[in-house]
This record gives C-alpha cells, structure tokens and sequence, in this order.
C-alpha cells in the first residue's frame, strides 16, 4: 500500500498536511523557525493583526489551570502594514502556508486589514478573529451577534479574493447559527474554536490572576467542547471546518477529523511542545495506514453518530 | 562568553546528577549538548518527560555548563507545582528541555570591575558568569543575600569555586546582617573607579540596586522574572515594561528573547508588581 | 479570635456550612452516609427526580476527559413519590439539609415534582433542574431560552414555600440574562453551573466515547469558566448564588466565594475523594483565620476587579 | 466468608510490596485493615495519593486478603492510564483506596462443587475465592485461560497455593490448546451432580459460560466489568443491564454496588458490547 495521503484543501488553498499552527501560538511564524522546521507544519496562522501596532494587555497575561491555560494577552502585535513590510519578506523564506489573523474595532477596519494582506505577495489565506475575549471593542462582541458576524465576513469576502476562514468564539448558545451566517456571507472555511471565557483567582490578594480580569480558556481542558462544536458547524454547513481547541496528540487530532474537520489547528501545545507537528504528523499516517484509509479527506466527518 | 550563543534546541534529555541542598534546594544536572553551550544569564525551559497535569515548561537559568561533556546544571527551588516535579525527577528520568535561551548578560569592559548581587535562586547565573569574568580576568565580587543563613543554600558551591563572595542575611544569622545592599554599598565607597553593577533575585533588591546604580551613575544589568510560558517569543505571556530613549511611553517587550537581562535604566518597575 | 464562621443562609434556608453535595454525584445521600459523615456538609442535592422512575442512557454513560469528566446518564431514578416514601425517612435519619432536585419534561411535571417534594417533611429546599445536557426533551432546553426558564421557575414557585434555586446550564451566551430571568420568577437563589455540553470520540471505532453521544463536562477543567459565570451572575443579580464546577480543594471553594457565591457544590470529586468535605473545610477555616475573616459570608463577592 | 463484610473504608494507605509478573502484570500488596476484611469477589477503588491528571479511580478486585497483618493483595495489569498509575506505584508510595465494596460472589451449598473459570486479570478473585472454598471443604476447580502462555502469569502464584488447576491456551503454548470452555465442558461430563460455576473474565468467556450454565440448568455467577466512576452506586457510570422475574423490560443496575457478581441468569449480554 502506498504512503495515505495528509493533503487537504481548504476552498482554495491547498495544504500539505491538515496540520496548522494556531493564531497566537506561533508568533509570526519567524520566531519559532530556529526551533521547529516550519516545513513539517501545513501553515500557520499568524498573530492577530489590526491595522495599528498595539500594546495589550498588562501582565500578568497567562496562567495555568487544570489541563488549561487562561490568557489575556489582548492582540499586541506590530499591525498589518509593519507585518507585511519587515516580517512577512523573512517567513515567505520559509515552505509554509501563510495565513493572516485579521483582526478590528469595526467593520471597516476588517476589510481594510484583510485588503493589505491580500494585496501581500506570500499571504495564502485569511482567518477572521471574531471572537477573541480579551480585548474591549470588536473580538468577541462580533462573534457572538449573528448579524455583526454576517456583517464583518460579507465585507472581508468583498475585500479579498483569498480563502477567508471566519474564526468562531465558543461562547455562544448555538454554533450552527453562526457557522451558517458565515457561509451565507461568503466564507470558504470556518475555524471552530476560539477560547472560552474564564476567571481564576487568586485567592490571596483577591485579586484575578490576569491583569485584564478574565481571560480565554484553551488548551486540552476545551477539547470535548471543541470537539463538539466542530461535529455541530461540520453538520450545519457545507464549508470545510477547521478543527481547534487542546490538540496535543494525533489522537485528539483524529476526534476532530472524525468530527468533521477537514484541517486542525494546534494551540496551546506549542508552547510546551514546539516540535509536536512530526508527531501528530506520524501518528495520522500510522493511523490511516492501520485503517486502510488512503486519504485523510476520506476520514473526515466519518463519526458514527448515533452509534 | 561574548561569542554567540549557539540557537536553541528542543530536545528530551536525561537527568544525570541530582544533589539535594537541603529544604526546596537541589542542583540538577542534564545532559543537552546546546544547553551545555549556553552563556552566563541565558536560561532553559524545562518539564519533566511525564508531563502529569501541567501544560507549560518552567524557566531555569542556567546556573553551570560542561560543553566537553554536553552537561549543564541548574540550581532550583521548588516554589510550586511547576518547579515542584522538576524537583521531583530522579537520576536517570527524563526532561523536555529548550534552551538556551534569551540574552544573557554583557561582559564588562577590559578593566572594568563587576559587582554581582544575587538572592534567592537568582544567584545562580552568577556561577556562570564567575567563571567567564575569571577567565577573561575581569575583577568581580558577589554580593549573596537572603533572609536567614538556610536561604543561602548555594554558599559552599560558590566557596568551593572560589568565588570572591560577600554575604549577608536580614536577620544576621549569616554573614552581615541587614540586606544585601549594606555591604554593596560599602564596597562601592571602596573601590575606584566604576564598577558594573549586575542583580539577579527578588524585585524589590533589583529595584534598590538598580536605584543605586542611577544615582551613582553606574552601569546595571538586571534579570527579570516573569512569568513565562514558551521562552520562544510567542506567547507573549512573559512581557515587562521597557522605556527605550524616544519612545513616547514604555513598551510590553517579551522578556524570554529580549530578556531576560535588561539595561536596568529601561526598565519601567511599578508594573511589575 | 474565636474560630470563623461557616454558617450562610440561602433565602431561608439555613446551613451549617457552605459545602453542598451535587446534584447526581451523591446519589440520594444514604448512598454515601457508610463512607462519609453527612454532618460534615452543610447538606446534598438529589440526583435529578421526575414524577415517574427512568432507567437513562445506556453504558458506556461516562468517560475522562483531560481533568474533566464527561457524562450521560440521563437522569436515571427512582421518580420522586419513591424517593418521598421509600429513600427519604433513611435520610432523614442523617443530619443534613436536604434540597431536592427537581426535573420535568414540561412546566406541568415540574410544578407538579415541586408540589409533591414540598409536601414531604425533611426537603429543605427545591433545585430546578432546567439544565441537563443528557435528556431528548425539558432539561437544557428549558435552560438556554430565557422565556422556558422563566415559566418553569414560575411554575415551582407557584407550587411550593420552600426555597427555589434554579439550575444554570452554562451552555448559553450570556448568563446574567438567565440569571435575571430566574430573579424576576421569584427563585431564591440560583446554581451556577450545570455541565458544558461536550463530544469525545473513541478513534478505534469512530462511535462517541458514550452510548448517548454527547454528554456533560464537569470537573476541574470546566473551574475557570464556572467561576467566570458565578462571577457574572452575582454581578447580575441580587438572590445568593451557589457556585459549581471543579471544587477539588478549599482554594478552588475560595475562588467562587471571592467570586460572588454565598455557597458552594462539590460534584466529580465526590466520585474519587468522598471525604473531601473535611478538609475543604478545615481550609476555609485555616484561610478565613489566616485573612482575618470571622464570617465566610463577609468573603462572598469580595474580588478585587478591576484590580 | 459467609459473614457479612465490612462497610467500605476509604483511606490513604500504603503500598508495601510490589512484584512485578512480568510484562504489564505485577501483584500488589497494600495496607488497608478495611479491605483486608474483604469476601471474594469483591473489589477496592484505587489511585495513586499523588493523583496526576487522572479524576477518577479505577476498580480492582481482591486477589487475596491477610486480616492479621491488614493487607490485601490486587492482581493488576496496566491497560490504560488509570491501571498504569496504580502499576507504576513503588514500594512506600501511599494510594487512595476505598473499600471492600460491591457484593462478591455466593458460596455454594455444602457438598456442591465449584467450578471457577477465570481469565485475564479475571481469575485474581479466584484466589481469594478457593481459600475460602477450600476452608469450607467444598471440592472445587480452577480453569485458567488465556491466549497464551504469556497471557497466564498468575499460574506461579495459583500452583504454589496449590490451587486445583487446568490451564488451557487459544494457541495451545501451554495448557490444553483451545478456549477455556472446552476443559470446562471435559469436566462437566465426568463429575457427578450439578456442580455450580463462577466466571470472571473476558466478556465472550463469560458469556459461553453463562450460556452452558444455561443448557446444562446449572447455576452460575458471573462478575461483570463495566467502567466505574465511584464505586459507591452515586455515578451511575457502571450500569448493566439486569433482567429480573416479573419485570416487563430489563433494568439498568449499578454493577457497584448490586455487583460485580451476578447470577447469570439475570444478565443482559446484548447491550454490554
Ligand atoms: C528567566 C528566569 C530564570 C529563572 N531561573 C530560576 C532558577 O535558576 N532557579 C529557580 O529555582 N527558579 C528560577 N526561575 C523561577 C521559576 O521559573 C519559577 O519558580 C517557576 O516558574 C514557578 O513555577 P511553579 O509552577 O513552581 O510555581 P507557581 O505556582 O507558578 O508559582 C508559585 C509562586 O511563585 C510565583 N511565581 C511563579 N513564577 C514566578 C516568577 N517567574 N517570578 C516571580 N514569581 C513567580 C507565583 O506567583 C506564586 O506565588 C526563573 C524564572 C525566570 C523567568
Ligand atoms: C469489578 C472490577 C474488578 C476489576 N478487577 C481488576 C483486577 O483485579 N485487575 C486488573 O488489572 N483490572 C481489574 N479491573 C479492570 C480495571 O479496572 C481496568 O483495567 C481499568 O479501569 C482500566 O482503566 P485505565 O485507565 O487503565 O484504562 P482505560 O484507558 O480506561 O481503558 C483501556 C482500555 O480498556 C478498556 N476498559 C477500561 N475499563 C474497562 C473495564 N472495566 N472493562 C473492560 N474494558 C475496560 C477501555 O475501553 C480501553 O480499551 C476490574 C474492573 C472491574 C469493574
Ligand atoms: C496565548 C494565546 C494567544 C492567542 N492569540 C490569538 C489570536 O491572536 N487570534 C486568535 O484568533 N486566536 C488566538 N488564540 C486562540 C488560539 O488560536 C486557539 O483558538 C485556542 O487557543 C484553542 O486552541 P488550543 O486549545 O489548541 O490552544 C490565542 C490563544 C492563546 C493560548
Ligand atoms: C455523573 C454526573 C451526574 C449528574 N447528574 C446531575 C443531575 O441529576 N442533576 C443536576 O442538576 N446536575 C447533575 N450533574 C451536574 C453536577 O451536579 C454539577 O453541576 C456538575 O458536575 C459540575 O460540578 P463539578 O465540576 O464539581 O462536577 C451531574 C454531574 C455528573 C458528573
Ligand atoms: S515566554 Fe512566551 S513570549 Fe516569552
Ligand atoms: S461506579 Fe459509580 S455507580 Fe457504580
């Protein structure tokens, strides 16, 4: 039997393996190159970017929780134009997908970002934030209103011609209503899931562990809720889903392409674990290869559900 | 110690040597031929090979290397779970280690002399850096504070490497009494010229050295201690507060790569509280 | 100082200490009255009780999750006329508030449990289950729509004297709109939170890891976010709140205290440490001496945020 | 055994030998004076004092109890997380154990014959078992099956009590060659009488045994083996399937607490696969 094949595509872009590195997790891409060969890896998503430079949010920004991980980091990043101009020349150095997390206060700031980036040579798709919970205008308030979510996807799918992945927050009573505004407002892809909103304390002084307050829970804690509302989105539109939430091993990947994810992204796990990609990579080829399944296209959405 | 450090690697390694300095104390010594070539104020991230509940690696400053044996050791104290189960590993056991990290600190000027001032686990890039300014024969002192005589658990270490060392305790059960600024002080009245000043510890004696080296107009290198959950750059949870020359207001830089030794005049302390 | 105080009291009811047993991980009390000493909490909440007996999910009915535990069980029970004459005189025996928890599969049955829990000497208070994740009709969805929970809550409490706490499901976008929504229906208190709806699948056969597919997420990974939404809710409302998620330690009891709770449930960890009672609450002891606190009521709600 | 055992303690206690049976097998001897009172059959929840990241404790059956001393022995073979943490305890480490719990298996009439048919970590209850058989003087049989001889280690430890035993193995590497039921069924055909049979193992070995028990009317007891949570009857993680005269539809029943050990009769095998 031939090698089974990690080739996906997501409307147009077309990935070596499903395997992404998440948006927060990676940096740039370029800070992580010494230390993990980029070209084990499908692509990354870049940082949040808006079109300012920003500072975020005060520290302490992280802090652990059990088999969790809460931060408020609050977007700082150099903003589109400096991304494009001094660090995307260093990453198209390297063989990877690059993905842009666009980010902003309003609509237009979105379409904006999302024009810069498409109009960059080496930029091979966008993914929307709209439903980061740490920041205190646009983020989550976008993602979790169905019109706004329309809204936002309808005028970056006006001001690209790239794939445009709406990525969705978790907190929210319905997923399928917001993966199916996506699609009606153009989108090629869905990203399931952003973090989840959460408060720690420390008990001491009283006070929250994180400087902002709350923060985003993500990390394995989230994956059997992940994992459900990408079973959720997968059986409520016809785009691809891409898969996100406490990936740490090929198995927790394979749950998602079970799912009905047709790519992964892995968070957190990069922190502790930067090298997990050729991993995860080997455990789905010995996986399909035991199953016989030529292709992980062939694996996708295939729960047996109900059983 | 002023070549470039070799960039860092992520591998799995093997604890060595595990010598318990009594209470939360111990010296761990791994195998990682890229740590083993770390310089003085450069650090690791580390996390026991079975992982247990904790996502995130601890970071550990590298507190001595054997390049001709790959080996480097570090001095730890177990303050919580995270540094706890690296306490906890056995000889033989494993560890993921990433390193070496961040920017250490600057050799002094030929001639130069080079007061270092530690306490608590933050004495122990000092070990290292002894050795760099012996070898460059930079003149240097260490000034080795702690609360009471059990919280210098890394004295008979730095004796035996003969380390020109001065210690002192708050409460005078070793060595002067009162805070490890008393006898910097004093020393600084001494000597010509101007030395170097390099603190690694808890904040508040950073602070106080840092405020000495302003007002006498000495040149301070600090090592921060954030919290820190990749060491890469990347997560962004590690940032402290920089004032650079020009910039309107302080900047949140990621202290585990533009860190974690700072110039002491850019950084901005009443955020770290 | 004379040793702090434990005592709190929810609307009328009043306990000794802040330490409830959840709802379906002590049975009916006289379960676990062999193992530990039902005086040392402050009282339990029965496991989900219709008017007549069911017999649930089928096994496999629970699964481990990273630092969580996902369950279907499906509110399995002995229905509440057994309970009120065959379960609870042996509870009585024992010397602990007992709070009922009450389920329904229309307003009807609710209010008619209710009527029927009230009537019986030694229920103390009645629980209103609008948030099982686990049951084809009532439970959740009562509880994420915010008319549905305000007929139910006003149903139980047309029908009974007794304090009425309803249940959160955490499963929405905003809790404080179902916070208040139980307010204005007259609740006494509210419980805050049931479990998260989850999905983990067995990868060797792609079924779910649980014969009814997807279940409910409880245990230390859900803290964090159960202690956001204690927090949110307490902001929201004026009655007590009762914080629930991943208690595993005294500390863990503190964080929803500071939060805003007058009283906590311990629910998984019942399961592994039936005894941890005691030493949640020789900590809050040890803590409330150690900060100077007499009263664990002067400690509900004192988070210092912003900070 | 006859006598009504012990409520269930939970307590902290220590491992105080462990032997490894090769493989992932071992025997494990804990202090518990609670579980040491224990009938055969019967089980004690366990998971190591330093938990991990694993909630829940996992069920294990009493291999063999010492009330003089307080201890109890587990059979254990590591499958899975939660066996592995209890496998990976050394000699000293403290468990959390809970126990004697569930309802062990009948005792059969004076004068009637046992037979025992164990396989996997199955037959450990079965030690437990023939001591007290052999204490009342029943005449009783052990049929020990496995795969192959690997899948056999506790033979050592059944011949040294000098348990009566027939050995058989799928590929015939020791012992008959074939399934367990096939010298079971040899032994039924040469003894005289009705003699009862007790199975614990494999879900399709106690399912044939269950169905011969069934054609040859004789009676039989089986210990099921559904996850558990708690071991207390608060879960309701253990439900089997459990039909009972009279009832129109069978019932969920915790297997904590109403088991592990049925009669045969009453089990539903459909759903339990
Ligand atoms: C660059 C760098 C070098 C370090 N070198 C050493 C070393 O050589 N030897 C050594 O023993 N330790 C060193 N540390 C500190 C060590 O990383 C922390 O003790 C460890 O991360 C604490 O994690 P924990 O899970 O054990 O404790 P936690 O439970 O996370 O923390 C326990 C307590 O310590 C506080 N704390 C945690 N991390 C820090 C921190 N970074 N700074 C200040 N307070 C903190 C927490 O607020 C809490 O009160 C270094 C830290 C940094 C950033
Ligand atoms: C009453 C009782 C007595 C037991 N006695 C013993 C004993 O004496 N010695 C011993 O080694 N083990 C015994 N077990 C089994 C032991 O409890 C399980 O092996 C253990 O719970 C598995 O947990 P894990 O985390 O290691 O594996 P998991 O990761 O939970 O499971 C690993 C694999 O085993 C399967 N599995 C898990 N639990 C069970 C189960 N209970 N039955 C069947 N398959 C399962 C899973 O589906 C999975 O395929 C007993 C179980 C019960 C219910
Ligand atoms: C420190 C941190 C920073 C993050 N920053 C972003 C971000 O800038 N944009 C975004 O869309 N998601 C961000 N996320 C969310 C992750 O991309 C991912 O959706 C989430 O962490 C769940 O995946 P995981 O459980 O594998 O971490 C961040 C997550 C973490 C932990
Ligand atoms: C096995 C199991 C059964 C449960 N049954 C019920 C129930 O019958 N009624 C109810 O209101 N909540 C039920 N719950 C939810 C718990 O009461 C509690 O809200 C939840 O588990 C969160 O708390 P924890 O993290 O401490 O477990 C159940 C939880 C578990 C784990
Ligand atoms: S530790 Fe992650 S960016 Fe510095
Ligand atoms: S194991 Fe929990 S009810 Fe049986």
């Amino acid at each position: 039997m031939t090698a089974p094949s990690l080739g996906v595509e997501i409307g147009s872009l077309k990935l070596r393996n499903p395997l992404l590195a998440a948006s927060g997790t990676c940096g740039y891409g370029v800070e992580i190159a010494h230390v993990v060969d980029l070209a084990t890896l499908g692509g990354i998503v870049t940082k949040g970017l808006y079109m300012a430079a920003r500072d975020g949010c005060e520290a302490p920004r992280i802090a652990e929780t059990p088999a969790g991980l809460l931060n408020a980091i609050g977007l700082q990043g150099v903003g589109i134009r400096a991304f494009v101009d001094r660090v995307l020349p260093r990453l198209r150095e390297h063989d990877t997908a690059v993905i842009v997390n666009v980010c902003g206060e309003t609509v237009e700031e979105y379409a904006e970002v999302a024009r810069i980036a498409s109009d960059a040579p080496g930029v091979h798709a966008l993914e929307i934030n709209i439903s980061c919970p740490n920041v205190k205008t646009g983020g989550i308030a976008f993602g979790t209103d169905p019109l706004m979510t329309r809204d936002v996807v309808g005028a970056v799918r006006k001001a690209s011609a790239l794939p445009v992945i709406p990525k969705l927050s978790p907190n929210v009573t319905d997923i399928t209503v917001f993966a199916r505004a996506c699609e009606e407002a153009g989108a090629d892809a869905i990203s399931c899931v952003n973090t989840f909103l959460g408060l720690a304390i420390d008990v001491e002084t009283r006070k929250p562990r994180l400087a902002f307050g709350t923060g985003g829970l993500s990390g394995p804690a989230i994956r059997p809720l992940a994992v459900r509302m990408t079973w959720q989105a997968a059986r409520a539109v016809k785009i691809p889903i891409i898969g996100i939430g406490g990936i740490a091993s090929a198995s927790d990947a394979l749950e998602f392409f079970i799912a009905g994810a047709s790519a992964v992204q892995v968070g957190t796990m990069n922190f502790s674990r930067p090298n997990i990609y050729a991993e995860i990579e080997s455990g789905l080829v010995d996986y399909l290869t035991r199953h016989h399944i030529g292709s992980i296209r062939d694996l996708v959405g295939t729960i047996r559900y109900p059983r | 110690m002023t070549s470039s450090p070799p960039s860092p690697a992520d591998r799995v390694c093997p604890l060595v040597k595990r010598e318990s300095l009594g209470g939360a104390y111990a010296l761990l010594t791994f195998e990682h031929a890229g740590v083993a070539g770390a310089s003085a104020g450069q650090f690791a991230m580390i996390q026991p090979e079975a992982q247990g509940d904790l996502l995130l690696r601890r970071p550990f400053s590298i507190m001595d290397t054997d390049p001709s044996t790959s080996r480097f050791t570090i001095f730890l104290k177990a303050v919580g779970p995270g540094s706890k189960a690296v306490f906890d590993l056995r000889e033989g056991d494993n560890a993921r280690v990433l390193g070496p990290l961040g920017r250490g600190f600057t050799a002094p000027a030929p001639g130069e002399r080079a007061f270092l001032v530690g306490g608590g686990y933050g004495v122990a890039p000092f070990a290292l850096f002894s050795r760099g300014l012996r070898e460059a024969g930079s003149a240097f002192h260490l000034f080795y504070g702690g609360r009471s005589a059990s919280e210098l658990p890394l004295v008979g270490e730095l004796e035996r490497r003969g380390i020109p060392l001065t210690l002192s305790t708050d409460d005078g059960t070793r060595g002067e009494r009162g805070r490890v600024t008393v006898p910097l002080m004093d020393a600084l009245s001494l000597v010509p010229g101007t030395p170097r000043l390099y603190a690694c510890g808890p904040e508040p004696m950073m602070r106080a050295v840092a405020e000495i080296s302003s007002e006498k107009r000495l040149a301070c290198e600090v090592s921060l201690d954030p919290w820190m959950g990749c060491g890469l750059g990347t997560c962004l949870g590690c940032v402290v507060k920089i004032q650079d020359e020009g910039e309107p207001r302080p900047k949140n830089r990621p202290a585990c790569t533009e860190g974690p030794v700072f110039d002491a005049r850019r950084v901005v302390w009443e955020k770290h509280s």
